[in-house]
C-alpha cells in the first residue's frame, strides 16, 4: 500500500466533477486523468495508505500493494465497506487466506443528529456544554468550593 | 500553471480553521450557541471533512473516557494520571476541563452511531482503565456528519488550505489560504477564530527511506498548520520542547495500545528480557513519576531504548504468549476453547484493520498469525502532537470556573495570548492525554467560548487590503518562481534557482534527525548539535525562499514545509532552553542528562513578536489546582 | 522497448572483466605477455575506461608506495602494518606479493603522465609514511590510457554490463553480459577470466534519504558484480564479515587522511576532548593489535563512536587548529607566513577537489574556510571493499616463490579456487589496503599470472549454447515483465505484480541497516537480529525475479541490485558464524562482545554450491609467513 | 551536484552518435534528448557527483547543483579542465570567491607508453612483472631463504 487503481475497473466516476477517490482521500492524492478517465495516486510515496479511496471506490476498482521498499510481496487486504459493516479480505504471502467482518455504524447514513437526542439548554456563560448535564448523566464537575 | 487567481472573500463571526476532531467538536457546540445568538459559523479544512485529519483511516479505541456517572474514576484520577504521565509539567486547569465533559462526548458519538463495545453486563468493554474499544471504521465519517448537520453544507468550505492568519491590532481578524482545487485565493474575515489543524509530521527523518515514508505512525497530512498559524499570530506557546515518540509495532506502526492493556501482552528483547523488569530500577531515579502507575510513557521508551542502545534488540510483543495466556480459562472445553481464539484473532486484527491497514497487510505479508508468533515492535521518529501524550501547542486560557485568579486566566477558555484566537486538539499545549474524545470535546469548549468572545466583541476586525494582496502574490510565488527559472536547464528536477517541497522537507528531516536527536542520533543531542541545527536551519529558513510548485498539490507541499520549519525551530529553541533531561525516552541532553525538578519544574513557554521577528523563551509555573501532588 | 536482440559472440584467450585500476593493470601487463605468446587479450567494462571505476573522479594521493629503493621500509613492515591494522586477519604472501611490486606500478604512473608531488630534495612528498601526495584529477584518465594502448582499441568493450559468469565443468568459460546502449546481448568465451569489477556499495542504507544518496563514499556504481561473479562461479570467498566504515567529513565524505597525516590535524568532540586521548585505555583490551601505531583503522572508529554513542557528538576535525599550527613556523615574516597560508589552503582545497569535489562545495555553501573553523567528521555507512581498509573478497592462490607448499597455493598467482578464474583488486580478499596503486599492481600480477595459465591450459573450454541461450531470455526477463504487467493498473509506478529495482534496492538496504548493524543500528547486532535478516533477504531474493526495466539504463539496475543482494547474504552469514567481535568500529555482536583470539584467529571462508545451490562456511588458518607475528 | 546542462548552451555534442557526457559518466546517467538536442541527467538520485560530464563538456554547458537533499543553495564549484591543468571557480553562499589552478598531467594526452620507458623482459614463469626489475629500481623482493 500506496492505493493503485486497476485500469479495466476504474469508470472514471462516469466523468464526474469529483470522483469518489479523489473527493475522499486526505492527502489530496488521488487524481483524475480526464484524457483516459481514469484515476491514479499522483504520489505514491506520500501515501498512508488509510484506503479511505479504496473504500469509497463505488467500482471495488482500487486496492493497495505494499510500501514496496519494505513489504515483501504477494500479500492483499483489501475491504469492501457496506452501510453498517466492513468485509476484510486477508492473503498472506504464503496463500493462507482469512475473511473478517466488523460493524462500522448503527445508525442510517446522514442520521447523525448533533445533540444525539439529549436535552439542550445552558447558558451561555456557564459551564455546561450544549449537551449537558443530560448527555453527561450527572452535573459537571468543578473545582471543590466554587 | 495559469497565473490568474480569483479572490473569494466570505466574512463570518466564527472562523473554525481544520476539520478534524476537535474541529468537529467546535462545529456542533458552536453552531447550538451561534444559532441561538445569531451568530455565524465558517469551517475550512484542507482536506474533505468525512476523513480529514488523524481520524480519518478510523481508530480501534477512544482513549479518554473517565466513567464519571458509572463512578469508576474523578476527574482529579485524570489530572494525576496525566500530569504525572508527562513527568510533573501539565496545567492542571485544562486536563480537568476536557475531562469533566468528555464522557458527553463519548455518549454523543454512540447515539450518532459509532459502535462502542458492551460486555454482557452492558457496560463499555475497557481496553485500560480509561481507554474504551469500538469498532472504529467510520468513526470520524460519523463525526464529520454530525459537524456537518450543524454547521449547514453552505458553511463548509473544502479544499481550502489556509496559510495565514489575518491580524488587525493584535486581535485575530481571519485567515486566507487557496484553494487545491480551483485557481481561487481566499480571504476569510472573522470575528473569532479556532485553530485546529492538528499537529505535525515530517519534521524528522523516518525510518523509511523509499516509498514507504508515507507510513508515518501520524498522519503525513499532519504539518504543522496549527503550530505556524498560531506563532505567526503572535500567540504564546507552551511545550515546544514535548514531543512525542511512540512505540508502536515496527514498520507498518500498528497501536501497542491493545496488546498491553487488553491482552495483558508482555515485551521481551532478543535474549528474552523483559525490559519493563530488567530495567526497573532506572525509574526510581524519577522519583514520584517513575513510580507511577501506568510508568509514564516517556519512562517505558525509555526501558526499551536502554536495551536497544546496549543492542539487545529486537524488541517483541509477545502476541503468541498472551493470546495463549487469554485463552488457557477455555482449556479442556475445545468448542469454547476455539471460539475464544476466533474471537481473539478477530480482535487482534480488527485493532490493526481499524486505523492502521498497513500493519495487518505486513503481517500477512510476512506470514505472521499473532496466535503463532511475536512480532516486533519499537520507538518511531518523534511527534508533534499536543493531544495524545505529546504537550506542545498554543498557551491557552483555562474555563472561569477553574481557572479564574490565577495566571492560567484571561478571560476565555481556550483563547490563546491573542485575543479572539481560540486553539484545541493537537493544537492546545499542556493539557496532553486528550486523544479523539478529549480533542472533540476541547474543541466543544473552545467552540462555545469563542461564541461567548464574539458575543462580548461584536465587531468585524479590520483588514489591510494592501496585506491581503501581499500575502496573495506570496502564496503563489512558487508558481511564478517556477516560471521564470524553469527554462534554464535541460532538466526540471535539477536547477540552481529553485528547490522543490520534497527536497526541502528531507534537508529539514535530516538536520533534525542527526543534530535535535532523531532515530539516527538516539534521540540524543546537546547545546553543540543544537547550534548547529539553528545554523542550518537559518540557512533552510533563507532558502525557503526559493521554493517552488508545478500544480496546486505541490504547491500545497510548499505551504506545508513553510509551517513544518516553523514546528523544528521552535522544539529546537525550546529543548536548548531546558537545561535538563525530563523525558528520557522521548529526548536526551547529553549535556543535561538528569532530571532537574527544583529548576526545571516549570513550562517553557516561547512567543515570536510580531513587530520585531525576534523570539523569546521563558518559564511559567505549574500550580497545583486540585490538590494533585 | 523493442524485444529483439541481436547476440553478439566474442572468442578470447584472456577476458578482463572491469576497467578500473585492477583491470587497467591487468591489461598492461598481460598485453606485454601475451603479445610475446602469440595470446589474445580482450577487456569488457560497463562504463567507458577513461573515467570508469572508482578512481573516475580522481585521487589525491596514492596510498600504498613502500619506498623500497629508498630504502624507507621493507615489505615485512608493510606486511606488518596491514596484517595488524586488520587485527591480525591478512594473508602474509598476498600482501607481500603486492607490496613487493608496487613502487615498480607507482614509478609507471609518473613515467605515464602523473604527477606525483615531489619536495624541495627531490624526492616524493609523503602523506604519511606509505602515502604519496598527487595531483590526481586524471589520475584514471592516464592509466586507462595506458591500459588502452596496451590492448589496443579493438580489444576493448564498453558499456557492457556482465551479469553472469560462464563455466565448463568447473573452469571457467567466459562471461555473458548485455549493452546499455544497444539492443545486443554479449556471450564472452574465454580460456580464462580475471574478475576485476570493484567492490560493494548501496547494500547498506545510506546516511541521506534524497537526492544525495548518490554521494556514497565509495561510487555507487561498485555495486557487487565481483562478489556475485566469484561466487556464482563456485569460488570460495573470504573475510566476508570485514565490512569497511570510513570516517570521512560529515555529509559529502571528503577524505580524513590528508588532515591526520599531512596536516597532523587532531580531531575533538563536543566537548572539546580527543576521543583518541580520551578513549586510549579501550585499546589495551585489543592486545598488541590496540597497542599498534598507527591504531587500527577499526579502533579508530570505535573511539569515535563511543563519543558518538555517548552523545558527545558532533567529532569536529579541527582544520582551524592544524593550518594554524603549521604556518606558526613563519610568523613575524608576515611574507613567508601568508604563502604558507596560501599554500596550505590550496593544498586543503585540493584535497577535496581531486577526489570528493562534493565537499568543497559543501564548505563553500556553509560558508566554510577551514583555516578559520573545525569541520565536522563521522563514521559513513558500510561498504564492501577488499583493496582499502576492509578485506572481503574471493580466496585466491599465492604466488609461487612465496607460498609453494602451504594452503594458501594452487598453482597460479591470484587465482580462485576456480580453474581459470582469477580475482585482483577489490574483487580478492584478505589482502587489504591495496588502494589504487596496489589494486593495479596485484591486477598485474593476475594478468601475467593468467597468461602462464593459459599457455598451460591451452583449450577454449565447452559452452553449453543452451544455457547460454538462457542466460539471454533471464536478463531481458524483467522487460518482458513489465510490458506483461504495466496494463493492469492506471499508475505503472504501483504494481503489485512486479517491483522497480530503486525499491528494491531500498528494501535491501533498510534490511541491513536495521538488522545487520547500518547506521540506524549503531552498527550493531546479534544472532536474533541476523537471523530476522535471513528471513527478510529470504524473501527478497524470491521477489528479485519480479523485478522489472523500461530501459537498458534500468535493466542495468535491476542486475546491480540481483549482484548486490548476493554480497549482502554472503555477509550475513559470515558475521552470522564469526562468533566474536574483532573490528568493533566495523560492527559489534553484542552476543559476543569481546575480540576471542583463541577460537576465531582465523578466516571465515565461505562457498556456494553451484550443484546444490548449498552453502558452506568454515575456518581457514592464518599462516605465519615472514616471521612477521 | 548532482550535474545539470544549461538548456541554452547544450548543442548536443552537434548530433554526434555519442556525446561527451554520454560517453564519459561512469554511471550511465547523462542521456541525450534526440528531439531536443539537448543533454540531461536521467537520475539524479543516483549520481556521484564526479564531474566527469562537467569537465568533459566541450560548451561548458554543465555545471552542479548541491544535492538539494542537504547541501544549502546558492554556492558553485565550477571546473573548467585543460590539457595540463584545471582551474576550479568556488562561489561561496556568502559570496566569497575563490580560483584554484592545479596540474593534471605531465604528458601529452594520448602519450602514456605501456612500459613508461623502462626496460622490458622477464620470463613467465618467474616473479618479475614485465618492467622490473628496471621500473622498481632494485631487485624483486622474496621470502628469505627463497
Ligand atoms: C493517527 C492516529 C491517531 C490516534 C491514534 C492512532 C493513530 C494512528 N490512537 S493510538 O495511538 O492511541 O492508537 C488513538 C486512539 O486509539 N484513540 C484515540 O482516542 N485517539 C487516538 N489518536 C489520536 C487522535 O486521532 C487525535 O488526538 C485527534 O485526532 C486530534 O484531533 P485534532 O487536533 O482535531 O487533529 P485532526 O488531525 O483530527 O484534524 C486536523 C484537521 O486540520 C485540517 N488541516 C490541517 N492543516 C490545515 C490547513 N493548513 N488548512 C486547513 N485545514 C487544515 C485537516 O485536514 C484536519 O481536518
Ligand atoms: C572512491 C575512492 C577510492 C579511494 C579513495 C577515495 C575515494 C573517494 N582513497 S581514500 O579513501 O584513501 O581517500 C584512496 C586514495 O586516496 N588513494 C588510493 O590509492 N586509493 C584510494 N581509493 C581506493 C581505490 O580507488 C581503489 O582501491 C581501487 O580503485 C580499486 O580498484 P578496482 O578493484 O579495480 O576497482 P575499480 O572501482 O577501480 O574498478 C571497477 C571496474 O569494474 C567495472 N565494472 C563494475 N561492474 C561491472 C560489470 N558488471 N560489468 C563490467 N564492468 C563492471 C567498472 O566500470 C570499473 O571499470
Ligand atoms: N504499557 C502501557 N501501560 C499503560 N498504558 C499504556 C501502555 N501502552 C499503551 N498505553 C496507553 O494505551 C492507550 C493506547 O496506547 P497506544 O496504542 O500506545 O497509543 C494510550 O492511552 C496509552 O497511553
Ligand atoms: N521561523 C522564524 N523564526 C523567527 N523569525 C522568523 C522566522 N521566519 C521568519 N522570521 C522573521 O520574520 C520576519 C518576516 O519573515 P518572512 O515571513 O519569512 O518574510 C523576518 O524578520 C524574518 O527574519
Ligand atoms: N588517523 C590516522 N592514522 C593513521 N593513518 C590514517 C589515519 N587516518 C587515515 N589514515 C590513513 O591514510 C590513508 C588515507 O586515509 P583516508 O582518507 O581515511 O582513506 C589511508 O592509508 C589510511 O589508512
Ligand atoms: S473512485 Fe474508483 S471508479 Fe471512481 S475515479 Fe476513483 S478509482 Fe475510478
Ligand atoms: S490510501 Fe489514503 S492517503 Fe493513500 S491515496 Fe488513498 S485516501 Fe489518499
Ligand atoms: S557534452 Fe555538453 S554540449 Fe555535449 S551533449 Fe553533453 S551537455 Fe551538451
Ligand atoms: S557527475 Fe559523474 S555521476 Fe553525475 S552525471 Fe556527471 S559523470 Fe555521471
Ligand atoms: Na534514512
Amino acid at each position: 500500500m500506496p492505493s493503485f487503481v486497476y485500469a479495466d475497473k476504474c469508470d472514471g466516476c462516469k466523468g464526474q466533477d469529483k470522483t469518489a477517490c479523489m473527493y475522499v482521500c486526505p492527502n489530496d492524492l488521488m487524481t483524475l486523468d480526464k484524457e483516459r478517465m481514469k484515476a491514479y495516486n499522483r504520489d505514491p510515496w506520500a501515501c498512508w495508505e488509510c484506503l479511505c479511496c479504496v473504500k469509497a471506490c463505488p467500482q471495488q476498482a482500487m486496492d493497495m500493494r505494499g510500501y514496496a521498499d519494505f513489504v515483501p510481496m504477494g500479500a492483499s487486504c483489501t475491504p469492501l465497506r457496506g452501510s453498517d459493516s466492513i468485509m476484510w479480505t486477508l492473503k498472506f504471502r504464503n496463500g493462507t487466506l482469512k475473511r473478517f467482518k466488523f460493524p462500522i455504524r448503527t445508525t442510517e447514513e446522514g442520521t447523525a443528529v448533533p445533540d444525539g437526542g439529549y436535552a439542550q439548554g445552558g447558558d451561555i456563560n456557564g459551564v455546561e456544554l450544549f449537551t449537558e448535564p443530560d448527555s453527561l448523566g450527572s452535573p459537571v464537575w468543578s473545582k471543590k468550593g466554587v | 500553471m495559469p497565473m490568474n487567481f480569483e479572490t473569494v472573500e466570505v466574512t463570518t463571526d466564527l472562523l473554525i480553521v481544520g476539520g478534524g476532531m476537535a474541529a468537529c467538536g467546535a462545529a456542533v457546540e458552536a453552531s447550538y450557541w451561534a444559532k441561538k445568538h445569531g451568530i455565524k459559523v465558517t469551517l475550512v479544512d484542507k482536506a474533505a471533512m468525512t476523513r480529514s485529519g488523524a481520524v480519518g483511516m478510523g481508530l480501534s479505541a477512544i482513549n479518554e473516557y473517565i466513567g464519571l456517572t458509572e463512578g469508576d474514576n474523578t476527574v482529579e484520577d485524570y489530572v494525576k494520571y496525566v500530569k504525572y504521565d508527562l513527568m510533573g509539567v501539565a496545567r492542571d486547569d485544562l486536563v480537568a476541563s476536557i475531562a469533566r465533559h468528555v464522557d458527553s462526548s463519548v455518549h454523543l458519538f454512540e447515539k450518532w452511531g459509532l459502535p462502542i463495545w458492551r460486555g454482557e453486563d452492558g457496560k463499555y468493554v475497557h481496553e485500560g482503565r480509561w481507554q474504551l474499544m469500538i469498532n472504529g471504521e467510520s468513526y470520524k465519517v460519523i463525526v464529520a456528519e454530525a459537524a456537518k448537520n450543524a454547521l449547514g453544507a453552505e458553511n463548509v468550505y473544502e479544499r481550502i488550505f489556509i496559510t495565514e492568519p489575518l491580524l488587525d491590532n493584535g486581535r485575530v481578524a481571519g485567515a486566507v489560504g487557496f484553494s487545491v482545487r480551483e485557481n481561487k485565493y481566499y480571504v476569510f474575515k472573522a470575528k473569532a477564530v479556532l485553530a485546529a489543524m492538528g499537529g505535525t509530521v515530517g519534521v524528522f527523518k523516518p525510518r523509511s527511506t523509499g516509498e514507504g515514508m508515507g507510513r508515518s505512525w501520524y498522519p503525513p497530512f499532519s504539518t504543522g498548520s496549527s503550530t505556524y498559524f498560531t506563532i505567526k499570530a503572535g500567540a504564546e506557546m507552551t511545550s515546544q520542547e514535548v514531543r512525542f515518540v511512540p512505540i508502536r509495532f515496527k514498520d507498518a506502526y500498528g497501536p501497542v495500545g491493545a496488546w498491553f492493556l487488553l491482552f495483558k501482552s508482555r515485551a521481551t528483547n532478543a535474549f528474552g528480557e523483559n525490559y519493563m523488569e530488567t530495567h526497573n530500577d532506572v525509574l526510581e531515579k524519577y522519583g514520584k513519576y517513575g513510580l507511577a502507575k501506568p510508568t509514564p510513557a516517556n519512562l517505558r521508551n525509555y526501558q526499551t531504548m536502554l536495551d536497544l542502545n546496549a543492542g539487545k534488540g529486537p524488541v517483541y510483543m509477545r502476541t503468541e504468549e498472551a493470546i495463549a495466556n487469554l485463552a488457557k480459562q477455555y482449556e479442556g472445553d475445545e468448542k469454547a476453547f476455539k471460539k475464544k481464539m476466533k474471537t481473539l484473532e478477530a480482535e487482534a486484527w480488527e485493532d490493526f484493520l481499524d486505523m492502521t491497514i498497513s500493519q495487518a497487510l505486513l503481517w500477512a505479508a510476512t506470514n505472521v498469525q499473532p496466535e503463532e508468533k511475536p512480532s516486533e515492535i519499537g520507538p518511531t521518529e518523534p511527534y508533534f502532537i499536543g493531544s495524545h501524550s505529546g504537550a506542545s501547542g498554543a498557551w491557552v486560557s483555562g474555563p472561569e470556573d477553574l481557572s479564574a485568579g490565577t495566571d492560567y486566566f484571561w478571560g476565555y477558555a481556550n483563547m490563546t495570548t491573542v485575543p479572539g484566537l481560540f486553539a484545541a486538539g493537537d493544537a492546545s499545549g499542556a493539557s496532553p492525554h486528550k486523544f479523539s474524545s478529549g480533542s472533540l470535546t476541547e474543541g466543544r469548549i473552545a467552540g462555545k467560548s469563542a461564541v461567548k468572545f464574539i458575543l462580548e466583541h461584536n465587531t468585524q476586525p479590520n483588514v489591510d487590503d494592501k496585506l491581503v494582496a501581499g500575502l496573495k502574490e506570496e502564496i503563489y510565488k512558487p508558481f511564478a518562481l517556477f516560471e521564470e527559472n524553469k527554462g534554464l536547464t535541460t532538466d526540471e528536477n535539477v536547477n540552481p534557482n529553485y528547490i522543490f517541497p520534497k527536497m526541502f522537507m528531507f534537508r529539514l528531516q535530516k538536520i533534525m534527525d542527526e543534530y535535535v536527536g532523531g532515530v539516527s542520533a538516539s534521540f540524543s543531542f546537546n547545546q553543540t548539535s543544537l547550534d548547529k541545527a539553528m545554523e542550518l536551519i537559518g540557512y533552510l529558513k533563507e532558502d525557503s525562499s526559493k521554493l517552488v510548485a508545478r500544480d496546486l498539490n505541490e504547491l500545497m507541499r510548499v505551504w506545508e514545509n513553510k509551517h513544518r520549519i516553523w514546528q523544528a525551530e521552535s522544539h529546537v529553541r525550546a529543548v536548548a532552553f531546558r537545561e535538563e533531561t525530563r523525558w528520557p525516552g522521548y529526548y536526551f541532553r547529553t549535556d543535561f542528562p538528569e532530571m532537574d525538578e527544583e529548576n526545571w519544574h516549570c513550562f517553557v513557554n516561547m512567543k515570536w513578536d510580531r513587530e520585531t521577528g525576534e523570539w523569546s523563551v521563558f518559564k511559567r509555573p505549574i500550580i497545583d489546582m486540585f490538590g494533585v501532588e
